[in-house]
């Protein structure tokens, strides 16, 4: 019995569309009965919400729900519509996965629409005084001007119930009280890597409860995505998680490429693929450093950028830019590698491969390193899958969610890669996920290099491109997890609505789970080995 | 040619620093009440410790912070200058370099920072966000251009600029510190309140 | 004191006395006294700005050795030397801010307690025969006291500041400075009990034969090191730099400090380790002391002819590369394991090197 | 007593793992560094990669011709109206209407390097220079006039 079969059982009026995407759509009545359904199904269970995306069809407002399931990699989506637009409201499902908690709020924050049931509905990105939901299609974008006083954050939040009547009410649940000792991380922290903020209460040096405030980097870009032409939005890409610059253009090429049913070349595939994996590496040796350094550590902050910058070095030859690189471009990249590309590259792995002995002997097995990082901030595996904590996160738990092997993309099909699992979930580790991802990354690398066959860099496009009405996904493994582009095309020469699954969402939302009990000292450890880049969170 | 003697830095020309007219004209205005020469003298030397030593708070909130790691990384060295002493606290620090794409809801705090922090100040827009608003100054949650928020001394144009161009800028913060009077107007360049708010 | 007669050539003693005579014949001896404790005064600050500027300066460079990097270069010639005075320079010249709703008279008063207790520890130090600036017969003893009121000072800082960070770091700071003196108190006591005396001179003086950490051999090199770790978390600094802990409280108990009064912390901090490695090499690597093996006289003649105060510094040098050494290299440590660390491991082993130099001592077995 | 005996095996351990630290750290200590030193090696070692994007230049040959024919798909392509082309119509000799440029505006201080504009245009008159020292102390330094002063659209060959 397949996904659709079995939704059409609990639910007759489900109705199935195929343009791009399967998308089978539930009213909003019984969305809770198909969740409930789907997340404990036996051979199945759709135990991972990959997204919620929210939605302002001129029918309605309403969400999206990409579902994966971790046993069989499965994907179904789903799609509800609320009933009312001014008082719309959804029933929450958080109870089936908890990233939904905080999935929910950023489209209430969006939309405005009201998740029943959801503990936690305050705004999330924006400010709490905000006036009207940004991503609204009838929102006026000059309704809210600057304000340049400071925001006060209130100690309590809302949750709304539905009264026998219909009606949507609220109460209010509170997250800090009078007596407890909060103080706030960031948003201009050293080691928030960006600018999170943690409101961090603490008994002594004991963490009790954080409640991450997220938006200092909320630039919008899914609103802008909404009026840029397709090669316009792009650019926006590299911007989100600077640290996965590529791989986030990849998958909205790869996205876009689709929906045009676009084919590029062999050549552009051993390209992306291998630019793939030196960003991988680059991140994962920038998330050693910045770990080491939150830890106390300077000098091997150092070792890490000291081969980082080589990283750099060849992706400034071929793509002109270090961080930023704007260098996949619909139907292929934007210039052929620079001729001294695969010596360096070559170089560069032998170069690592002969220090990376150090990075481990100063830090990893330090006695002080390793009883910071050992047994601290754990997730299970169920709670890795329930918060949605892709990437290395996941995987130190002992969840095999590497995109790379489970939905292959560009030439992972082909390569010889291992996964690398833990299974322990703490500190611990997730660094070493991490650190054994840069030899498997390495690995790739080798041998792809010397075999990129000739053919086209780049295909011919039209100047403006209108993709096909429908909705269109790709979601490829960044440094730090999944990260997927959904798309809903209207026919347009800009997307209907352009949403990106952030990586970094999750985790946040995880370090609360993960660090209550443990001191200050772990809050920072648990944000390194989480490695998010706030800039993809607030996007 | 007074402020060329001034501006001097080490392996840099007068000519390969753009921009010089409005050191020029500061210079001039800055000139036209006269100051004693033993005035001259010590502010010359107290301007040659302040240049030389701009500690920096460290305000990175995207993009743009990661090259300013790789700044103070090995291979582009901050610490050549006398830079690599960045402050976390704002009371510390002598400048603020900001480092990313401000946003409606960071911008009280980034005024607020720059109000805690000690006098003599100065404020350094990296990259195209803080400078105009960069990639996304059509967003309804940018600001477009930090000067609205606070003085800028130096912008540094780049998405995100190269780590050489940082120092560039820095080169040129430096030069303007140097034709400054810090025993005339330098302090208290902005009226600011009496007493500061913790910073918790 | 047999074959010393060099170290005697360098005894500043009869100098001062000296000094203080030709002064006594021309004015009266409150006034005399006066003016020496003035010039006096006036060496140690000196002397301990100067110190600073060389430590700074140090480990700015030393850190960027290890670190593959240059370090300071472009101000001052082509080693950069000037870098720290034009530091200096400009936190004298900046603002200090006062800030509403702390306690003014502690907040202003912190960090001097600060540096008054880093310059009482540091008038005790023995640069030479005859050159110290301190001397009683309890000087150890008051070594350890003086250096407690730091801690104080942070507390001070943490406290009247009226924000969170601070007073988490120095909490953190007051926990850890308390729990490390009962390591530094028992490896001094080792080397007190080693020497029979508690005369910073006469420690120095009894190891004119071989410095103490030989003669005391294996429970001497043993107390030198619980007394290093010891005293690197004593001075603050990494791997024990728990109270400033840049990635965790912004800059800890002097987060809201600026301009001079933050100088003063941080000249403080330099000069906290220069003192806790002078007070380590006064009491194991012989202070001023020559190296000296017994028998061989020719060899020990020929270290004499090198000024005790050249023997004092570079050794302590030595030991403050060997801290930063340290700190350059390990991670921070968490604040249980900070603990943990001084009362399951540094604690217990100093009591037993306590123990095993007892019976050494009593039976003979030193060399 | 196994539990004394873990407790000196931690104790040995952890020294070891110490002191492997510090000869690591040493063995760096001795490397040489790797730092360039820019202001310095300006004209020597720099070494700046030809693609690298960092400021907009329309390109000039010796008689000042520029091959801007003002059609603004640049101006079009740009995500965030960094370009303006400023152009004007005038009559040729065959009495035809004909557009052509007269001021190129471009604002460093917003752009983003996407290379759109580059890749837009049908005549390659922009492209990205390597010229990186644009540092200021003006906002309005850098809005930029990117074709020479007198100069003209190259003749047709």
């Amino acid at each position: 019995m397949t996904v659709i079969e079995k939704i059409q059982k609990i639910c007759p009026e489900a109705q199935v569309s195929t343009s791009g995407d399967t998308i089978v759509t539930v009213p909003s009545d019984s969305l809770a009965a198909v969740a409930e359904a789907l997340r404990n199904d036996d051979q199945e269970p759709m135990d991972y919400l990959r997204d919620i995306v929210g939605m302002d069809w001129s029918e309605g407002l309403g969400a999206l729900y990409y579902l994966e399931s971790s046993k069989t990699y499965g994907r179904v989506v789903l799609k509800t519509v609320a009933r009312d637009r001014d008082e719309a409201w959804l029933p929450s499902v958080c109870h089936w996965w908890r990233t939904a908690e905080i999935k929910e709020r950023e489209i209430y924050d969006f939309f405005g629409i009201r998740f029943i049931g959801n503990p936690d509905m305050r705004r999330i990105f924006l400010r709490e005084d905000w006036k009207g939901y940004p991503l609204r299609k009838d929102y006026d974008m000059d309704s809210n001007p600057l304000n340049m006083e400071n925001e006060e954050n209130a100690d309590d939040t809302v949750e709304y119930y539905l009264k026998p009547d219909g009606t949507v009410e609220g109460h209010r649940n509170i997250l800090f009280d009078q007596k407890d000792f909060v103080v706030n991380i960031g948003p201009q922290h050293p080691s928030t890597h960006g600018v999170l903020r943690m409101r961090t209460s603490l008994d002594g040096e004991t963490i009790s409860r954080i409640d991450p405030i997220l938006g200092y980097i909320h630039r919008g870009i899914e609103k802008m995505n909404e009026s840029l032409t397709y090669p316009q939005t792009l650019a926006l890409t590299d911007r989100l998680d600077y640290l996965s610059a590529h791989q986030n253009r990849h998958a909205l090429c790869m996205c876009i490429e689709q929906a045009m049913g676009l084919e590029v070349s062999r050549r552009v595939q051993y390209i992306r693929t291998i630019m793939d994996e030196l960003q991988r590496i680059d991140s994962h040796l920038l998330f050693y450093s910045c770990l080491v350094m939150d830890m106390g550590g300077l000098t091997p902050f150092f070792y890490g950028f000291r081969e980082r910058e080589m990283i750099l070095d060849i992706f400034e030859e071929t793509t002109g830019g270090r961080l930023i690189q704007n260098y996949n471009v619909i139907g292929g990249v934007q210039a052929d590698i620079h001729p001294t590309f695969q010596q360096k590259v070559k170089e560069f792995i032998k170069h690592l491969r002969s220090v990376i002995q150090d990075y481990h002997n100063i830090f990893t097995g330090n006695v002080i390193a390793t009883t910071r990082l050992k047994g601290v901030g754990i997730l299970t595996r169920e709670q890795a899958i329930s918060l949605g904590a892709t990437g290395g996160t996941g995987r130190a738990a002992g969840w095999a969610n590497d995109v790379r092997k489970h939905h292959p993309y560009a030439l992972y099909g082909e390569v010889d890669f291992k996964e690398v699992l833990y299974t322990e979930g703490d500190s611990f580790a997730r660094y070493m996920v991490r650190m054994d991802e840069i030899m498997e990354s390495c690995h790739i690398i080798e041998q792809l290099i010397d075999n990129i066959p000739e053919g086209e860099t780049r295909l011919k496009t039209k100047p403006i491109i209108k993709l096909p009405e429908g909705n269109f996904s790709a979601s490829v493994e960044t440094s730090r997890g999944e990260f997927g582009v959904m798309l809903e095309s209207h026919g347009d020469k800009t997307p209907y609505r352009l949403h990106y699954r952030s990586t970094g969402l999750p985790l946040v939302h995880a370090m609360d789970t993960a660090c209550r009990g443990n001191k200050i000292a772990d809050l920072i450890a648990i944000g390194g080995t989480m490695d998010f880049v706030i800039p993809d969170i607030d996007r | 040619m007074e402020v060329k003697k001034k501006t001097a830095i080490r392996s840099m020309q007068y000519d390969e620093f753009k921009n010089n007219d409005y050191l020029e004209q500061m210079v001039r205005d800055l000139n036209r009440d006269g100051a004693g020469i033993i005035l001259g003298s010590v502010d010359d030397l107290i301007n040659w410790g302040r240049s030389n030593s701009l500690w920096s708070l460290t305000f990175g909130t995207s993009c743009c912070a990661i090259e300013f790691m790789a700044l103070g990384a090995a291979r582009y060295d901050m610490a050549r200058f006398g830079f690599e002493v960045t402050r976390n606290s704002p009371r510390q620090a002598d400048m603020i370099m900001v480092l990313g794409t401000i946003t409606h809801k960071m911008a009280p705090v980034l005024r607020r920072l720059y109000d805690q922090m000690a006098e003599p100040k100065y404020v350094v827009a990296v990259g195209g966000c803080t400078i105009s608003g960069g990639p996304f100054r059509k967003s309804y949650h940018v600001v477009n251009g930090i000067d609205q928020i606070v003085p800028v001394d130096v912008y540094i144009p780049g998405c995100p600029p190269r780590p050489e161009a940082f120092y560039y800028g820095m080169m040129q913060l430096q030069r303007k510190i140097k034709v400054q009077k810090f025993l005339g107007g330098v302090n208290r360049q902005e009226k600011k309140p009496k007493d500061m708010d913790s910073n918790d | 004191m047999n074959n010393n007669s060099f170290l005697d050539y360098y005894n500043i003693q009869d100098l001062n006395t000296a000094i203080h005579e030709a002064l006594l014949s021309v004015m009266p001896q409150w006034l005399a006294i006066l003016l020496e404790g003035l010039a006096v005064g006036l060496l140690i600050i000196v002397l301990y700005a100067v110190l600073a500027i060389i430590l700074i300066y140090m480990e700015r460079k030393v850190c960027a050795r290890f670190q593959c990097r240059i370090g300071p270069n472009r101000v001052g010639g082509k080693g950069g030397l000037l870098q720290v005075p034009a530091d200096v320079l400009k936190i004298l010249t900046k603002e200090i801010i006062s800030l509403k709703g702390s306690d003014r008279f502690l907040y202003n008063l912190a960090p001097f307690l600060v540096i008054l207790a880093s310059i009482f520890t540091f008038s005790c130090l023995p640069w030479n025969k005859g050159a110290e600036i301190l001397r009683m017969n309890i000087g150890i003893f008051f070594v350890l006291a003086a250096s407690s009121i730091g801690v104080l000072g942070i507390l001070l800082a943490g406290w009247s500041s009226n924000s969170k960070y601070t007073i988490i770091g120095a909490v953190r700071s007051g926990a850890m400075i308390i729990s490390y003196e009962l390591s530094i108190g028992l490896t001094v006591l080792t080397m007190v009990l080693l020497s029979g005396t508690m005369d910073i001179q006469n420690i120095v003086m009894s190891q004119d034969r071989m410095w103490n950490i030989f003669r005391g051999h294996l429970p001497a090199v043993a107390a030198f090191i619980v007394y290093l770790i010891a005293g690197n978390a004593e001075a603050n600094r990494g791997p024990f730099d728990l109270a400033e802990a840049e990635q965790e409280l912004t800059a800890g108990y002097h987060t809201e400090y600026s301009g001079m009064h933050f100088g003063f912390f941080y000249l403080a901090e330099y000069l906290n380790l220069f003192i806790t490695s002078g007070i380590a090499v006064t009491l194991f690597l012989g202070g001023w002391m020559p190296l000296h093996f017994p028998g061989l006289d020719g060899f020990n003649a020929v270290m004499d002819y090198i000024p005790g105060v050249i023997w004092f510094v570079s050794k302590t040098f030595l030991v403050v590369f060997l801290l930063m050494w340290i700190r350059w290299t390990f991670p921070r440590l968490r604040i249980d394991q900070v603990l943990t660390l001084e009362w399951k491991y540094l604690m217990p082993l100093s009591l037993l090197i306590l123990l095993i130099m007892t019976v050494c001592v009593v039976f003979g077995i030193t060399l | 007593m196994s539990n004394f005996s873990e407790y000196i095996q931690g104790y040995v351990q952890g020294v070891k793992s110490l002191l492997i630290g510090m000869r690591t750290s040493m063995k760096v200590f001795c490397q040489k560094p790797v730092t360039e030193q820019y202001p310095e090696n300006r004209h020597t070692t720099l070494h700046i990669p030809e693609r690298h994007r960092a400021r907009l230049v329309m390109v000039h040959d010796e008689e000042n011709h520029h091959h801007c024919v003002a059609c603004g798909i640049c101006q079009m392509a740009c995500p965030n109206d960094t370009i303006k082309v400023v152009s004007e119509t005038y009559e040729d000799e065959d009495g035809k209407k004909k557009k052509r440029l007269v001021r190129y505006e471009y604002d460093l201080g917003a752009c983003m390097f996407c290379q759109l504009c580059v890749n837009a245009c049908p005549h390659d008159a922009i492209r990205f220079s390597n010229d990186f020292e644009n540092a200021v102390f003006q906002r309005e330094k850098l809005y930029m006039v990117l074709n020479n002063e007198g100069s003209s659209c190259a003749p047709k060959k």
